[in-house]
């Protein structure tokens, strides 16, 4: 056989397109591509979830004290997702963030997986697994020898919050113990509940009606940053974006830094920190001299704003006099960095504006304000008359449950009960505030207080972690020799106790949820296990009532089977309701009419605080009585601490007793944690005078402490000025949070209020120093 | 690439590549069986060259 | 020691030197497997690759041993399809560079994926618009070329030739080499032109999209044209090395000038192309795309400047070079002129991935630049290594230089 | 407009053109969205996220600012879904190049798919995507503690070394679908199928819906005067709008020569 080039060439090409339409190779490649993609049955190692029966179930987040509703996701057993409800009052379907990150609150690290007894030095992290009756048996047995030997009083109890069955609960135990000591973590709702019961009388918190409000300006109000019931807020703001796109709303940010309200707000007025009093004055002053005030309100309604003579025959001074000779706005134009013009315009403007409102409570309201400084700023909605107006203020009453039976007092009880509260509130030193959790660190740290605390119960607050001049705090809580957390996590707090009796998670356990901050009306939320519990925890609930049976001497006071019995209970009539909604909203609510809504003696909304002169605060200067701007001293000279040093609140990092989920972590920009440095915000022109570019490491100086940080130029910051982001600098939990960047806490000391006494430091003084 | 993978939809470019690919394999596959095939041939016929 | 097996004729260095060398080499090549191996083993976070920059050095390392490798099918090309019977004397060296080049690229191809084992997917479940696709397609095939064509020479070994099955095979295989040759040069055209259509289809990128020319991109064109007239460049700048290195006189001088006229003049063309390319990319593309040219060499490494590094020093200098007669034949220009035409052709495929990867396209995105790891640097450069083994081995036990014995007798 | 739906409907051209408007005013950069996807769609979170070259984020929140110094600085966040491109006739920018047809643009709902299984990891779709949408497994998963039992069995956990991105949610599109079907009706309601940005985004900033419909509200959203998309000029043509009263916003979507006019 002889075959030519050419031959072969024409074989080739008749083989080749006769192969090409043959079904051959694609067959043989199939069965090759199925077996090598079912290989060992699955693709390569990941996890491959159960599928199962769905089933969704309601209930309201406390991650925050938002009061949202949610709606979780279960497949068969496990939660797999939470999602806002839809119809709920409060958030209706949104969710924000740190909600809907909650699982891993539920399956994550660092939970306490039963309770646990101190076994190497306080703080080591070395625990004995202990069971949950030995435990409670220990503890009321310490409990109760503390009481036998007259030291009641010397227990103190720290929670996250005052409000609700929980914080109720824990209270009742002191109470029927003997200890005054019950203290909550402070906020911003603190100084405005203060305020709210000087000037109208009546013990409520601030509702603000968002919603309807079509004139916002915000003093610092991270609105979109966290402030109030997040979900809530943002859904005002959306409200206000459309009304604003036909001209009908605007939204005024005042605040030293560009925070993501301010970007969204209508108009930023970037102010010198912690003057805003004194703007809130100027325009009052504006306001007042133009006569732009509501005149009806303020002159039927309203009592100091005249000079007035008291039974003495003395004459006061009134807010009108004050305001236009000290707060003209050259004057406040000078302390505040903002011009007169814009000034006089912003005043005329709100005055000028159908439903303006003034808010108040820097960035999520975490840090209280001063109290005359929120008088300052809640006097502008008084002069604008939308107090109990819609889209004004209003005095939020509690919604009403049935009341628990009596604390039957004992003799201890009673003796350790008239005992001063530690923190020297509700004490002459402080006679109108009820908590003081900033007192305790100065009085313990220089031996102060009236007496040595010997036991310390904390309950949904990380005071290790969260609480201002951080080192301080430490200190002063390493020195109470017993300590015992209710953690569900491995918190700062927690790891520093010598106890941990480990709670249920916010999806394993009931809880009712107060009205949250802010919100317009009276409502009430169910929080309902979702979940079986994951681990060997107990209802924070059961483990008081179940102390309180085993102390000698209270178990009278502690009458119900368990938590859900007793909440139940307390929810009376509503419980049905709360079971089938989810929450429980005090639909016939409207607020008071101008006639009838101030429980003041005057039965007016006071401008001049009689009730601080009728609580012993003596002074004669009518000035400690009005709406005021008094400059917060911040510790440090100006000359070793040039610039000024202020928190960055942001919703994608949860700066409170509830830690950061790694989810949120992973959101935040690189220009704020970069591998473990965290970094600050400095105006350009700032970084310049110091010699600092873009990511130098620095040292950041206050006079409470220094931290290495590194760099981030942003032209968002006022010049002078220093941004921290907070919700960083972990030093418990797992290794998903911490060690991440600083704890703004360490160098943010405290300023005390010379009025409540709570800590108002909004910022401190700073030196940042680059290290080359 | 083949109609039974899912997410199928036939177009113009299958015919026109398959037909380069599979004409330019087979003229390789071809072309290599013949030189081999061939070469026992030549060795059967004793040839050396 | 190995007298046996080297080419009848020919002197070769004493075994005990040679293996020193080829130890010297190994320990770089058992690096560069190391190196694989963490790639490989513990996937991909060993690199400094990321999500911005999912092509980098392995994918620049790929485009450019390709394009040097481009040697091989257009001397084969020159030699079987226009019969230019000079070629045939330098035809085995370009076949075993060719031959290097490809396989280095299909192992780097196969580092660079993310599930290497399901590297075959592409065949399997092929799309044919994609010209990664084609490129995968054209590459395998022509590999399969390029081991044909190197099989001969391999059974040209005297101890293998002397096997008769082996030497009517090899002897076969070479009277029908035109088939194969043809194939080869059909499937390169094709793939080195894919290559420059990888990136020329990336609308999204406006560095790197070209305008349409029938169904491929311009991109595509200037690929085959800048790889037919850098192949040959690499192929004579290895050739010299070689010749340095054995102080031998391999291929005769009209054989190489040939060789770098025509890619001279290769070049010429392609500069002429790229230019025009180049200005309506500057002029029409890029400002329909509301960018300016500027706006692609914004700072630091990519700055204007490599652009006429590129067209300019590796471009226009070597082409000036290869197309004159004192040029191409004074190696002290010679040499110099197809390390910048190699150069040249390394920062375009460096250019056209890394550069169009790194300049942000959403305005509010960032530029963010990437420099490989030891990982990827010893992978990348490892085919220079593997090449310099390659040709060792086969220079000392196989007659790759047709003319060695009468230049050297 | 409704009669040309409904012939599309039964036509050849797609049934659906499932889209998303993002209102940029009302978006507060809070990035519920962002931890809502990753909830929803199984992506894993690592110890340090804080290279973002390297951190999965199907949805991510980019930060724009006008570029003016204090206090003139304005700052927006650009929330950045994967924008289904559309391309022409379905070439969006990744589809068209991915050797292993591992991504795809379903024709039925206008959904640019992809399938994990099929990716083989050559990141070719990644290098032409402008937005960044894609993301690449550089690590296998790995859930700390318990975290395995939050897995959602509706969406497969990826492996390492294949390219994931944003699918619309499209496991949700298939539960609506098999829910409608349940129920006699071909046509999915507008609330039926919603992704988890959207129905988690606490300021409806997000609207997600059908396109093509005239009764969704993003058919509406789409035509208003400051609805715009992120680099239309590169004939994506994305399936993503966002609306923006500023202007410098809707110049920050897309790239203009100095000089020029935008949109």
């Amino acid at each position: 056989m002889s075959l030519g080039r050419r031959g072969f060439l024409q074989f080739c090409l008749g083989a080749g397109a006769g192969i090409t339409f043959s079904p051959l190779p694609w067959k043989l490649m199939d069965d090759i591509s199925i077996w090598s993609q079912t290989f060992r049955g699955i693709p390569i190692e990941v996890p491959v979830p159960p599928v199962g029966e769905v089933n969704i179930e309601k209930s309201v987040c406390t991650l925050c004290p938002g009061g949202c509703g949610i709606s979780v996701r279960k497949i068969k057993n496990r939660a797999v997702k939470i999602e806002g409800a839809e119809g709920h009052p409060i958030n209706d379907g949104g969710i924000c963030i740190l909600g809907v990150a909650g699982l891993y609150q539920l399956y994550g690290g660092a939970r306490v997986k039963g309770p646990l007894k101190r076994a190497g030095n306080r703080g080591e992290g070395k625990w004995e697994e202990i069971s949950w009756s030995a435990a409670i048996s220990e503890i009321s047995k310490k409990l109760s020898q503390i009481r036998r030997n007259g030291s009641a009083h010397t227990v103190a109890c720290i929670s996250g919050k005052d409000r609700g069955t929980v914080p109720q609960l824990f209270k009742r135990l002191l109470t029927a113990y003997g200890s005054p000591n019950f203290i909550s973590m402070p906020s911003s709702e603190d100084t405005e509940r203060l305020g709210l019961k000087l000037m109208q009388g009546e013990d409520a918190s601030v509702g603000y009606d968002l919603e309807n409000a079509r004139y916002i300006l915000s003093f610092g109000s991270g609105l979109i940053d966290g402030w109030g019931s997040p979900v809530r807020v943002f859904r005002a703001n959306s409200a206000w974006r459309e009304e604003a796109v036909k001209g009908l709303a605007k939204v005024v940010q005042i605040e030293p830094r560009l925070s993501n309200t301010a970007a969204k707000a209508d108009r930023w007025v970037p102010i010198a920190p912690g003057t805003e009093a004194a703007l809130a004055l100027g325009f009052a002053h504006v306001i007042i001299k133009e006569r732009r005030y509501n005149k009806n309100f303020v002159m039927n309604h309203c009592f100091g704003f005249e000079d007035w003579t008291d039974n003495s025959g003395k004459v006061h001074k009134g807010l009108k006099r004050m305001v236009l000779k000290d707060y003209s706005p050259d004057v406040v134009s000078e302390i505040t960095g903002i011009s007169v013009s814009k000034i006089v315009a912003l005043a005329r403007e709100f005055a000028r504006a159908k439903r303006p409102l003034a808010v108040c409570g820097r960035g999520k309201g975490s840090t209280p304000e001063g109290l005359q400084e929120f008088m300052a700023i809640y006097a502008l909605n008084t002069l604008v008359g939308n107090i109990n107006k819609t889209g004004g203020v209003r005095a939020l009453p509690e919604v009403r449950t049935t009341a628990w039976p009596g604390v039957a007092q004992d003799a201890i009880a009673k003796r350790g009960m008239n005992q001063p509260r530690f923190d020297r509130a509700g004490t002459k030193a402080f006679p109108v505030t009820e908590s003081l959790f900033n007192q305790l660190s100065g009085l313990m740290n220089t031996g102060k207080g009236a007496y040595t605390l010997s036991a310390l119960l904390v309950y949904g607050a990380n005071p290790y972690y969260t609480a201002h001049d951080k080192a301080a705090v430490a200190e002063a809580l390493d020195s109470i020799p017993f300590i015992v957390s209710f953690s569900s996590h491995m918190d700062e707090t927690a790891q520093h106790a010598d106890f941990i009796l480990p709670s249920h998670t916010n999806l394993e356990r009931y809880e009712d949820v107060p009205t949250p901050a802010g919100l317009n009306v009276p409502i009430i939320g169910l929080s309902r296990p979702v979940v079986d519990p994951e681990y060997d925890t107990k209802h924070v609930g059961d483990t008081v009532i179940a102390l309180g049976k085993s102390i000698d001497g209270i178990a009278d006071s502690f009458v119900w089977d368990d938590y859900e019995s007793l909440l139940k209970e307390t929810m009376g009539g509503k419980w049905d309701t709360l079971i089938g909604e989810g929450y429980w909203k005090d639909a016939g609510y409207s607020p008071a009419a101008w006639s009838s809504g101030f429980k003041t003696p005057s039965g007016k909304f006071e401008f001049f605080a009689t009730g601080l002169y009728r609580a012993g605060i003596r002074s004669h200067n009518d000035n400690d009585y009005l709406p005021r701007y008094k400059p917060v001293v911040l510790e440090g000279d100006p000359g070793s601490y040039p610039l000024v040093l202020i928190p960055i609140e942001s919703t994608r990092l949860a700066d409170g007793a509830v830690a950061n989920p790694p989810y949120l972590t992973k959101t935040v920009a690189d220009t704020v944690l970069k591998n473990n440095d965290i970094f600050v915000e400095v105006n350009p022109k700032t970084a310049a005078a110091y010699g600092l570019s873009e990511g130098a490491v620095a040292m950041l100086k206050t006079p409470t402490g220094e931290v290495k940080v590194r760099t981030h130029m942003y032209e968002g910051v006022r010049p002078g000025v220093v941004a921290i982001p907070t919700g960083l600098g972990h030093s418990a939990y797992d290794d998903y949070l911490s060690g991440k960047g600083v704890n703004a806490n360490e160098v943010i000391g405290t300023v005390e209020d010379p009025i409540s006494g709570l800590d108002i430091a909004w910022g401190s003084r700073a030196s940042l120093v680059g290290i080359i | 690439m083949f109609p039974f993978c899912f997410e199928w939809h036939w177009d113009l470019g299958h015919m026109v590549f398959h037909g380069a690919l599979w004409y330019a394999l087979s003229i390789l596959g071809i072309g290599l069986t013949y030189a081999a095939i061939k070469s026992f041939i030549d060795l059967k016929k004793g040839g050396h060259h | 020691m190995d007298s046996a097996l080297i080419p009848q004729g020919v002197k070769r260095c004493p075994f005990p030197q040679f293996a020193l060398w080829i130890g010297f080499l190994s320990i770089f090549m058992l690096w560069a497997v190391v190196a694989a191996g963490v790639a490989w083993i513990k996937g991909l976070n060993t690199t400094n690759l990321n999500d911005y920059f999912g092509f980098g050095a392995w994918i620049t390392a790929d485009l450019a041993v390709i394009a040097l490798g481009g040697g091989a099918f257009f001397t084969g090309f020159m030699r079987y399809i226009l019969g230019i019977e000079d070629f045939k004397h330098i035809l085995n060296f370009a076949v075993i560079i060719g031959f290097v080049c490809y396989s280095s690229a299909l192992v780097i191809l196969g580092l660079d994926v993310g599930q290497p084992l399901r590297s075959w997917f592409i065949f399997w479940h092929a799309n044919v618009h994609s010209m990664l696709t084609e490129v995968a397609f054209c590459i395998s095939c022509y590999f399969t070329v390029l081991t044909i064509e190197y099989i001969p020479l391999v059974l040209e070994n005297r101890q293998l030739d002397k096997i008769p099955l082996v030497h009517n095979f090899s002897h076969n295989l070479h009277r029908i080499m035109a088939v194969f040759a043809a194939t080869g040069a059909f499937l390169s055209f094709f793939h080195q032109g894919s290559l420059g259509g990888t990136v020329g289809v990336l609308f999204g990128r406006p560095f790197g999209f070209r305008e349409h020319f029938a169904i491929w991109p311009t991109a595509f064109f200037l690929f085959i044209i800048s790889a037919m007239a850098c192949g040959p460049c690499f192929t004579i700048l290895v050739t010299r090395i070689t010749e340095l290195i054995t102080r031998k006189k391999l291929v005769k001088q009209n054989v190489i000038a040939k060789l770098a006229k025509v890619s001279g003049w290769l070049m010429v063309a392609y500069l002429a192309l790229k230019m025009i390319d180049t200005v309506y990319w500057a002029m029409v593309t890029l400002p329909n795309m509301g960018v300016s040219v500027m706006d692609m060499y914004p700072e630091s490494p990519f700055t204007i400047w490599i652009l006429i590094a590129e067209l300019g020093f590796c471009g226009a200098i070597p082409a000036i070079i290869l197309i004159t007669e004192k040029g191409r034949n004074n190696n002290f220009l010679l040499v110099p002129a197809t390390i910048l035409s190699c150069f040249g052709a390394i920062l375009n495929r460096y250019v056209m991935t890394v550069q169009t990867l790194a300049l942000p396209v959403l305005p509010f995105d960032k530029f963010v630049n990437y420099i490989p790891n030891w990982v990827e640097w010893v992978t990348s450069l490892a085919p220079f290594v593997y090449l310099a083994l390659l040709i060792s081995l086969s220079y000392r036990y196989l007659p790759v230089f047709p003319q060695e014995k009468e230049l050297n007798p | 407009m409704k009669e040309e739906h409904k012939e599309g409907a039964h036509g050849h051209k797609e049934k659906y053109k499932y889209g998303m408007v993002i209102d940029l005013d009302k978006c507060t950069g809070c990035g519920a969205c962002m931890v809502a996807c990753m909830t929803e769609n199984n992506v894993p979170f690592r110890k340090d996220e804080s290279n973002k070259l390297v951190s999965t984020a199907w949805m991510r929140v980019f930060k724009a600012t006008n570029g003016k110094s204090y206090p003139d600085i304005d700052v927006c966040y650009f929330p950045r879904p994967c924008m289904h491109c559309e391309g022409e006739h379905g070439h969006a920018p990744c589809v068209s190049v991915c050797p292993a047809t591992a991504t795809d643009y379903n024709y039925e709902t206008g959904i640019v798919s992809q399938i994990y299984t099929r990716c083989f990891g050559c990141r070719y779709c990644m290098a032409a995507c402008p937005y960044h949408a894609r993301y690449f497994n550089w690590w296998d998963p790995v859930w700390p503690d318990k975290m395995e039992k939050a897995l959602s069995p509706d969406v497969s956990p990826r492996m390492r070394g294949v390219v994931e991105k944003c699918s619309f949610c499209f496991h949700r599109f298939q539960r609506a679908r098999d829910h409608a079907y349940a129920e006699g009706r071909r046509e999915i309601r507008e609330d039926e199928y919603q992704t988890a940005c959207t129905q988690a985004c606490p300021a409806d900033a997000i609207i997600f819906g059908d396109l093509n419909n005239p009764e969704h509200k993003v058919y509406k959203l789409k035509k208003s005067p400051y609805a715009f998309r992120l680099l239309e000029r590169l004939g994506t043509n994305p399936k993503v709008y966002y609306l923006s009263t500023r202007s410098w916003v809707r110049r920050a979507g897309d790239n203009y020569l100095a000089g020029e006019r935008s949109k």
